[in-house]
């Protein structure tokens, strides 16, 4: 008896996410049609995408507040370089070049000078939204419809931003499980003081997460430049909080070495939109949004937390 | 013998001001055995972390191999051969056995910097035979026992390609089987002509296996020499400072029976098959002895609320508490000293002073605003310090942190005595405390008993059990197995119980 | 045998010392915060006038109140997050009271049921925490977006106005505000040093298990942090709400980043076992002056923004120093 | 000395300076209008000090006080939302500054300001009204889709009342099927949109509360392949608010419907005036209204000129 329901939970997440689609399922017909599950890999990517990124970083109990910032600055950039004419591969370049560029100065503050993340992250959270204002002239660009096509292009049948989330997903999940790398930040992320004991190179394995992090924010701004094919001054804003939400909503946890990919983040980066998805297809109020929203998140992670307290009896 | 494999020249090592180690110099011939002796604090860790490479001399230089020596860190130390089995568990409960073991080293699928899974399973299951530990390489850290972790850390020394082997205390949560595995496996690495630095206050085990002796005190050599040319009286003298005539204090010749204070009817942890019941009385000292894993630990952390609990009763002065939390307990006089000091024993980053009071912090409070009275809680903690010998020259606002090992074992007994419990239950309690100081705290824990509490002792060490306790309770698989009054204690009786070679009663 | 002789520490020159002994005091923030005023007062008019203290005093008062509540939850290694959507609802709910276009009951039952809401909400999230043992930074956040969501939707997006003249006192006298808010700060700093609840707070951040263990009720101690929490956003809602005249669904709805931001660098650990009262303070401070100064600089909004991030950022790394001065030396 | 009717002190003496206070420039529109402000002052040689408050109410007093204490001569304010502003004005009222309000009307008070405003709920009304006959020229019943911007903003609120106002009475011509709350996120709008189609794919009629969206509406049409002209089969019918640069192009290029623009050179204009008159002793009216109008096919040629957002687009 103990035993099925242990089993049970241990596929809570994913059942609660199966009760979800059925819901909206049964509201709407078109719900559950592939197109729209398609639609809602879609829509998640970008946020999904950031959030692998984020997981890592997590993972070190660091955290990155500078994700939006990084992808507004990629996505202005771009945008400059597209309408100067330059041609697409050379702006995808350029937002890649942004996002180390912005990570490695993280990087070297956090992991060489040991200033805590949170305060490097949000002064480059300001000083990044300001260049992209700065770049931008606070005008929203409309970019030309190379990006548009790249967002919406297709392989196999599956959205690019679709593919790109999921090499993200599976490239993150091997090296956090496959690499010594991957078991490295783990442990810095459980004590750093003793990692270094340990013989990690903790400055290095501190330095990659905060890269890791800035790439995927530059991925995540090329897959919602290919949605939007616009930047506004808005681009990427409150991203950090939606992508640590949906890593944490995936069981990693804060205070750093627990947590996975996949599922974790997977899942929870495609619930939140999931649930966005069904309430505007099933037409229901605006208002009942964020409260409907926020009452699922806290039932999927209430679920986790059982399945959870069984190997850690007491934890405040 | 020509060159020293590892000489150290004059070594110095300060903390915020203060030195630790004085010019320490001495060597380690190739292949040799070296035991480092000291009380607690004296600096030998210190110098361990700075052959390690965690640490850097203030000045003074170290040569290994005949070449100059400056590890930048502990990958450093490493490269060069040098493993370290830490007197602080160093592993991460987040990962499992096997990749504790190989975290900086894991064996890779050729060029792929992929981990070779079938690889690190086959090495670290042929690491866990060699110490002695028959446990799944997969098996995450947080799920062993303190025993098996040391284990453990003695395993992932070995994976290396080594030539110098620290040990600080190695022993401290293994039990007699273990250490012998332990010991015999020392004989095995020995033969292959492996240096090794060991690091213990047993200083049996240090005669038994080491050539040369090194004592510090307070920083500095105060002997060096062949394990011979020292005894046991002699090495303690040099170390305390002053000679000691006996290592347990007298016990009251005879004790009359008492009443019950605590008593435990039938308890069984979940998931555990066996029922446990005992009595103990008031001012006894009763012992639980047993192997590694015996469930020792997990019968007393169910006892005190820190587990769950299936069935059973328990009963303090004849009342039945039933699910009761730690706080409740402690209220009533019941306190716990749990085995694993750094994760459930101590706020490291606290001071001494907040460590020490943190469980009768009330006691200081008797009034409606539960205002604390500084001069209260300063004499309660000048008063403890002294009892359990912490050394003066760290101030009370210093952080439990920075303390050495055995100072920061006091620390948490002295946070249960501050208590003046009934029932004091002590799991491993002399783990990394110096000779001098276990004296002390054996004394401690007599006078605690002749006032009338309770005192439920758990140690690995059968001498120390057969020192202190008015009666030994033998556990096996989660079971009693054998009780032996003062009169009847025998180490084979023990051992025998504690294996189940013999059908006890 | 050589014998190296320890040398540098013996030779700092005063002027070294005072230095490193200014760097590493834990009034750093505070004396940057001073230092900044110092460098801008000559380029920015009025900079330091009374006006513009009084002013900044204005800003600051209940930025500070929710970073003091903030700041014991961060203490116990938690987080909230809600707490902007508590001023939102809070303000709200008692605008609807007091209001004479709402029920128009009399102010104090209005500001004792906004207080009570806000000491309810911190409960909410407490309970749900520390019983149910789930991740304060999920919790939260869940519950912001439910408050704000529910904020919004029983006004119907709608502002509350009229509000009575003895509510709009309240924002009117600075005085009130000071006073409340130095009382607050001092008992709240009071009972964190000198009490048995403050030293079990310290000891639940440092190490729950441990605590636990030494028979610290750790969910009660968790749990009433966030009461507490509740309860000065709850405060804050009232000076703001009574500021701006308003009962707004989306008051305080930019402000969150600010007030975790601030209590951050005044050095409180997102971790837990590690803060005071004065330092969140002194970091609220150092960011509202920055950013009134930035403003009466004029410059552009983008160049505020950089600039505002790079200060930030060139204190924290002197924090950094510091903490690794002191290391070595004290 | 009081200064002449174009603002200058005589002979030389201090030049006269205007604190210019913006809830936001994160939009086009924000932009837009402080840009026009900003020319305006210049051709009277006003100089001029800004402040921004990052959507902060407070923070906005704090920034209005400043301008204050810095002694200037009079504020232009875009406050927040209608109460708020009031302690701002009544701290100029003290300080006896002349303070108008821009694009944003102050609640009844006792406080003296002059505010220059666009009736967005009565602007938007008159926009979806064509949009609506043009759907009654197509007849067949349309299924609509409202954008909706945050429902925290006050102007958010006011165009989704003038849409229901105006779609009320026509329930036999429109069906609104689906509401997406964007909270003013391209992110969100898109994927809204698309999830609107999703539900619906015969949805033909779409109004956003602001023009700033339209890159995010469109490229979810191009994605199902509905983005049509005017008159094409399957075209969508558009509407809009604002008047930016983009609504400007989609008109020129026959994608777009209509769209309300508020004439920020005839608010920026009068608010200058204003503060002139206010500094004078004049009295002025609590409200100036900016009519707006609504720009579209029909009258694109004559009215361009007016619409800001062209304006941007021919300058480049
Ligand atoms: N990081 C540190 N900061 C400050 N003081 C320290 C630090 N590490 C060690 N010390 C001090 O150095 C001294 C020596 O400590 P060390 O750990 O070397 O002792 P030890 O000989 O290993 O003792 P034990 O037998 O108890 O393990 C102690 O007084 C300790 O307080
Ligand atoms: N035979 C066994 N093989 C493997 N693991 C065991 C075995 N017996 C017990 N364990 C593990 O050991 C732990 C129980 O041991 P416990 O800590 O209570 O023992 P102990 O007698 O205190 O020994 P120790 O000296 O290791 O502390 C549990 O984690 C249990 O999973
Ligand atoms: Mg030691
Ligand atoms: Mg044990």
């Amino acid at each position: 008896m103990k035993r099925l329901y242990q089993r049970l939970l241990e596929f809570a997440p994913l059942f609660m996410f199966m009760v979800v689609l059925a819901f909206f399922g049964a509201q709407s017909s078109r719900f559950l049609e592939p197109r729209n599950l398609v639609n809602i890999l879609v829509q998640a990517s970008s946020t999904g995408i950031v959030a692998v990124g984020m997981t890592f970083v997590l993972l070190t109990a660091g955290v990155d507040l500078s994700v939006g910032a990084i992808m507004f600055v990629a996505a202005a950039v771009a945008g400059k370089m597209a309408l100067a004419g330059l041609s697409l591969p050379f702006s995808l370049l350029a937002m890649l070049v942004v996002g180390w560029l912005v990570s490695a100065f993280n990087a070297l503050f956090i992991a060489r000078l040991r200033v805590p993340a949170f305060i490097v992250t949000l002064a480059t959270l300001f000083i990044g939204r300001g260049l992209g204002l700065w770049i931008t002239e606070t005008r929203a660009m409309n970019l030309p419809d190379s990006f548009l096509q790249f967002g919406s292009a297709r392989f196999l049948s599956v959205p690019v931003p679709a593919w790109l989330f999921g090499m993200a997903v599976v490239l993150a999940h091997l090296v956090l499980t496959h690499t010594s790398f991957g078991r490295q930040i783990f442990a810095v992320g459980h004590d750093a003081e003793m990692a270094r004991k340990a013989g990690i190179r903790t400055e290095m394995v501190m330095a990659k997460v905060y890269l890791i992090s800035g790439t995927c924010a530059a991925v995540a701004a090329l897959v919602t430049l290919g949605q939007l094919g616009a930047v506004s001054p808005k681009f990427g804003e409150q991203k950090e909080f939606a992508a640590i939400a949906a890593a944490v909503l995936g069981g990693t946890s804060l205070f750093g070495g627990r947590g996975n990919v996949l599922p974790g983040t997977l899942l929870g980066a495609v619930l939140i939109q999931t649930i966005e998805n069904g309430l505007v297809m099933t037409n229901a109020n605006p208002y009942l949004y964020p409260m409907i929203t926020s009452v699922v998140i806290f039932v999927a992670v209430f679920f986790e937390s059982l399945r959870n307290r069984v190997s850690r009896p007491f934890s405040a | 013998m020509s060159t020293p494999l590892l000489e150290f020249d004059a070594v110095e090592k300060s903390f915020f001001g203060v030195k630790v180690l004085k010019g320490v110099s001495f060597n380690i011939p190739e292949g040799g055995m070296v035991g480092l002796v000291g009380e607690n604090g004296a600096g030998k860790s210190t110098l361990m972390n700075i052959l390690g490479g965690n640490l850097q001399p203030s000045a003074g230089s170290l040569r290994f191999g005949g070449e100059s020596y400056a590890p930048q860190n502990s990958g450093d130390a490493a490269r060069q051969g040098i493993a370290f089995i830490h007197q602080e568990l160093n592993l991460f409960p987040n990962l499992s056995i096997a990749e504790n073991i190989f975290l900086t080293c894991f064996p890779r699928m050729g060029a792929i910097p992929l981990i070779d899974r079938t690889e690190v399973s086959r090495r670290a299951a042929k690491l866990l035979r060699d110490v002695g530990l028959g446990l799944s390489p997969e098996r995450l850290v947080e799920t062993l026992s303190t025993g098996q972790r040391q284990l453990v850390e003695i395993a992932k020394a070995l994976s290396i390609e080594t030539r110098l082997i620290i040990f600080d205390e190695p022993t401290t949560s293994l039990s007699e089987r273990e250490t012998l595995q332990l010991f015999a496996l020392i004989a095995r690495l020995r033969s292959r002509g492996l240096a090794m630095i060991y690091i213990s206050h047993t200083l049996a085990d240090v005669f038994r296996l080491c050539d040369d002796l090194v004592a510090l005190r307070d920083g500095e050599v105060v002997g060096c020499g062949p394990a011979k040319s020292f005894t046991s009286a002699s090495l303690v003298a040099l170390m305390v400072g002053r000679t000691m005539t006996q290592l347990f204090p007298d016990r009251r010749s005879s004790t009359p029976p008492r009443e019950a204070v605590f008593e435990v009817h039938k308890v069984r942890r979940i998931d555990v098959p066996n029922y446990v019941s005992f009595c103990l009385h008031q001012g006894e000292v009763l012992g639980l002895s047993g192997l590694m894993g015996a469930g020792r630990s997990e019968l007393a952390r169910v006892l005190f609320g820190l587990d769950p609990r299936e069935s059973g009763t328990i009963l303090l002065d004849g009342e039945v508490i039933d699910s009761l939390s730690p706080r409740d307990l402690i209220g009533r006089g019941v306190a716990f000293l749990t085995e694993n000091r750094r994760s459930e024993g101590l706020c490291l980053d606290a001071s001494i002073a907040e460590n020490l009071t943190l469980a009768t912090l009330a006691e200081h409070a008797q009034n409606p605003l539960r205002w604390l009275s500084a001069k209260s809680l300063q004499t309660a903690v000048s008063n403890i310090r002294q009892a359990v010998g912490l050394d003066s020259k760290t101030g009370d606002g210093q952080c439990v942190r920075s303390l050495s090992g055995g100072n920061q074992q006091k620390i948490v007994l002295g946070k249960w005595l501050l208590l003046k419990p009934r029932v004091l239950i002590l799991d491993e309690p002399t783990r990394g405390i110096d000779v001098g100081a276990k004296y002390e705290i054996y004394r401690l824990i007599q006078e605690l008993a002749d006032s009338g509490a309770g005192v439920l002792v758990i140690s690995s060490e059968m001498e120390e059990l057969m020192g202190i306790c008015d009666r030994i309770l033998v556990m096996r698989s989660a079971a009693i197995v054998d009780e032996l009054g003062r009169a009847e204690f025998d180490r084979e009786r023990i051992l025998h119980g504690a294996f189940g070679t013999e059908i006890a009663r | 045998m050589t014998i190296r002789k320890p040398v540098a520490a013996q030779r700092a020159r005063p002027f070294t010392q005072w230095l490193v002994g200014l760097i590493s005091s834990e009034y750093l923030v505070f004396g940057l915060t001073l230092l900044l005023v110092a460098l801008l007062a000559p380029f920015t008019p009025g900079l330091v006038s009374i006006a513009n203290l009084l002013n900044i005093a204005g800003y600051l008062l209940p930025l500070f109140i929710v970073a003091i509540g903030v700041t014991l939850v961060m203490i116990t290694g938690g987080i909230d997050l809600s707490v902007t959507s508590v001023i939102a609802l809070t303000s709200v709910v008692g605008a609807k009271l007091i209001s004479a276009d709402g029920s128009a009951t009399p102010t104090v039952v209005g500001l004792v049921a906004m207080l009570a809401l806000g000491a309810g909400l911190g409960a909410v999230n407490g309970g749900i925490i520390t019983c149910l043992r789930l991740p304060a930074f999920i919790v939260t956040l869940a519950s912001m977006m439910f408050l704000s969501g529910f904020a919004v939707w029983i006004t119907q997006s709608k502002n509350i106005y009229n509000l009575p003249a003895s509510f709009l006192a309240l924002g009117k006298q600075l005085s009130i505000a000071l006073g409340l808010t130095i009382t607050l700060a001092l008992c709240v700093q009071v009972v964190l040093q000198r009490t048995v609840y403050g030293r079990w707070l310290y000891a639940v951040g440092q190490n729950p298990t441990a605590a636990y263990i030494s028979g610290v009720p750790v969910r009660a101690v968790t749990f009433a942090a966030y009461v507490v929490s509740g309860f000065c956003a709850a405060l804050a809602s009232v000076m703001l709400s009574a500021r701006l005249e308003t009962g707004s669904p989306v008051l305080g709805r930019e402000i969150l980043l600010d007030i975790i931001g601030a209590t951050v660098v005044g050095g409180t650990s997102l971790f837990g076992g590690k803060g005071k009262i004065a330092w969140t303070f002194f970091g609220v401070l150092f960011l509202t002056v920055l950013d009134n100064a930035l403003n009466l600089l004029n410059l552009s909004q983008f160049a505020i923004t950089i600039a505002k991030g790079t200060v930030i950022l060139l204190a924290a790394v002197l924090d950094a120093t510091r903490h690794r001065l002191g290391r070595q030396n004290a | 000395s009081k200064p002449d009717s174009t603002g200058n002190a005589p002979n030389g003496a201090r030049k006269i300076t205007v604190g210019v206070a913006f809830e936001t420039l994160q939009t086009e529109y924000w932009v837009a209008g402080f840009e026009a402000i900003k020319t305006e002052l210049s051709k009277l040689d006003i100089a001029m000090v800004e402040a921004v408050a990052d959507s902060d109410a407070s923070r906005q007093l704090q920034q209005v006080k400043g301008f204050i204490t810095r002694g200037v001569d009079g504020i232009i304010l875009v406050p927040k939302d209608a109460k708020t502003c009031i302690p701002m004005i009544r701290a100029a009222n003290e300080a006896q500054i002349p303070i108008v309000l821009f694009n944003r009307p102050a609640d009844k008070t006792d406080a003296i300001s002059t505010a220059i405003v666009a009736d967005n709920a009565k602007l938007t009304q008159e926009t979806v009204a064509y949009m609506v006959d043009q759907a009654r020229k197509i007849g067949s019943k349309h299924k609509a889709v409202v954008v909706l911007g945050d429902l925290g903003d006050i102007n958010a609120i006011g165009r989704r009342d003038g849409f229901e106002a105006a779609i009320k009475g026509n329930e036999n011509i429109i069906e609104v099927v689906s509401r997406v709350p964007s909270e003013w996120n391209q992110e969100k709008a898109q994927a809204g949109v698309a999830n609107a189609l999703q539900a619906n794919p015969d949805i033909d009629f779409i109004f956003t509360s602001s023009d700033f969206l339209f890159p995010s509406i469109t490229s979810a049409l191009k994605a199902v392949g509905r983005y049509k002209k005017i008159g094409e089969k399957g075209h969508v019918i558009l509407g809009g608010f604002d008047g930016d640069a983009t609504a400007y192009q989609m008109l020129v290029d026959g994608y777009l419907d209509a769209t309300g623009v508020q004439d920020v050179y005839f608010e920026a204009k009068s608010a200058v005036q204003a503060l002139i008159d206010m500094r004078e002793g004049k009295k002025l009216p609590q409200l100036i209204i900016d009519p707006g109008f609504v720009i579209h096919q029909g009258n694109l040629k004559e009215s361009s000129p007016r619409m800001w957002g062209a304006n941007i687009k021919k300058k480049g």
